[in-house]
């Protein structure tokens, strides 16, 4: 599995197809986050994280998935650092000889990433800067595991 | 350690700090009461999340032990 | 939204980047099915399909799936004829400002593929061809929507 | 038309058929009792879907004003 926790820009397609090789792959099933303006008013976003625990909370997340489904890889890129409008901010890829495993596994990694990893999002527009507020929606989806 | 709004109400990202708190609430209560900053960071510990020694706790974890403490509000990473 | 039924090979990558564009897009879940080699045994897959009836039939999946969730862009790229081992099959991708929704219409678009688009899959080995069943539990995962 | 394993069987990919059945199940019974390899291809039903003018049905259903009858067995695709 590989996890990378970084600054840089990444290349989603790039990322899925190096993931995609290797023996008896059936199922590959990736989700990639672009930085949102849903309104038109966004400048940038800021994404703030806890350098040493991100890296063990995330390290924690994917042993939990590769314990709860038949997975052969995992992969999982984060971004840190100002991010602009339609950049991607991250992306999880699962692997499996079965498409349910892989589905609820990369479900599974979106809902504890977002809520259990380590990261802080500020968005900046016009008017300002303002710390992204966690939503009850996706504390709650954690419940759904 | 303070991270996000937390760390711009307190207005560092870490400082040293030796305390005789026994649990983390009682840590927030002794910084709370030394200055405003910190008040205002820590006036709802229910819109906080703490991670001691980069692991997510309860404010009713004991610090004994403990050499990173860090506060922040609820993540929102992915 | 795009649907394509085809013969040739497809960059699945490069596929994704290009549907990962938009304004107010969030969220992009992909799923690749890849040609398996269980056992170490199989020679090459061959895809047959009812020309006319396969692009009515993944129309009619992808239009349900957009009544269903709200969803920027849909993809939808399956091929037929003889296919490798390690060769993509298909592909399917969504994009949403929610990631729930984008992550559900996946998952729904790939059960309904399996089981409601007339695509036969053939197997050959060193010892013949043999046409792959259908599974009880492709049927069955259709009840859950 | 045929498909998969159908369509080896029977032999051949498509072909005209003039009928009067009025419904898929009497064309099966139509068609299976004209040759074996149809008996052969139709023996089980229950293992086989049919779609009229490109659209999936139920054996009960009516093949008035139906241009293309197909027989397969269930999707494998994905």
């Amino acid at each position: 599995m590989s996890v990378r926790v970084q600054d840089a820009a990444f290349d989603a397609g790039a990322e899925l197809n190096a993931f995609s090789t290797g023996d008896g792959v059936g199922a590959i099933v990736s989700f990639t986050g672009i930085v949102r303006d849903t309104d038109g008013t966004l400048a940038a976003m800021e994404i703030e994280h806890y350098s040493g625990m991100t890296e063990r909370a995330i390290q924690a997340i994917v042993d939990d998935a590769m314990a709860r489904w038949e997975l052969q890889d995992v992969l999982v890129i984060h971004r840190f650092g100002r991010l602009v409008v339609g950049a991607p901010i991250m992306m999880v890829a699962t692997k499996s000889a079965h498409r349910a495993d892989a589905f609820a596994a990369a479900d599974f990694l979106m809902d504890y990433l977002k809520s259990r990893a380590p990261f802080w999002k500020k968005e900046t527009t016009a008017d300002g800067s303002t710390w992204v507020a966690a939503k009850d929606v996706d504390e709650d989806a954690l419940s759904r595991w | 350690m303070y991270f996000a709004w937390v760390r711009e109400r307190i207005g560092v990202p870490f400082e040293d700090v030796q305390t005789t708190a026994e649990t983390v609430s009682d840590l927030v209560a002794e910084l709370s009461a030394r200055e405003d900053r910190y008040a205002a960071a820590f006036a709802d510990v229910s819109a906080l999340r703490v991670a001691l020694d980069q692991e997510l706790a309860d404010f009713s974890a004991p610090l004994a032990g403990v050499r990173e403490v860090a506060f922040f509000p609820p993540m929102t990473g992915g």
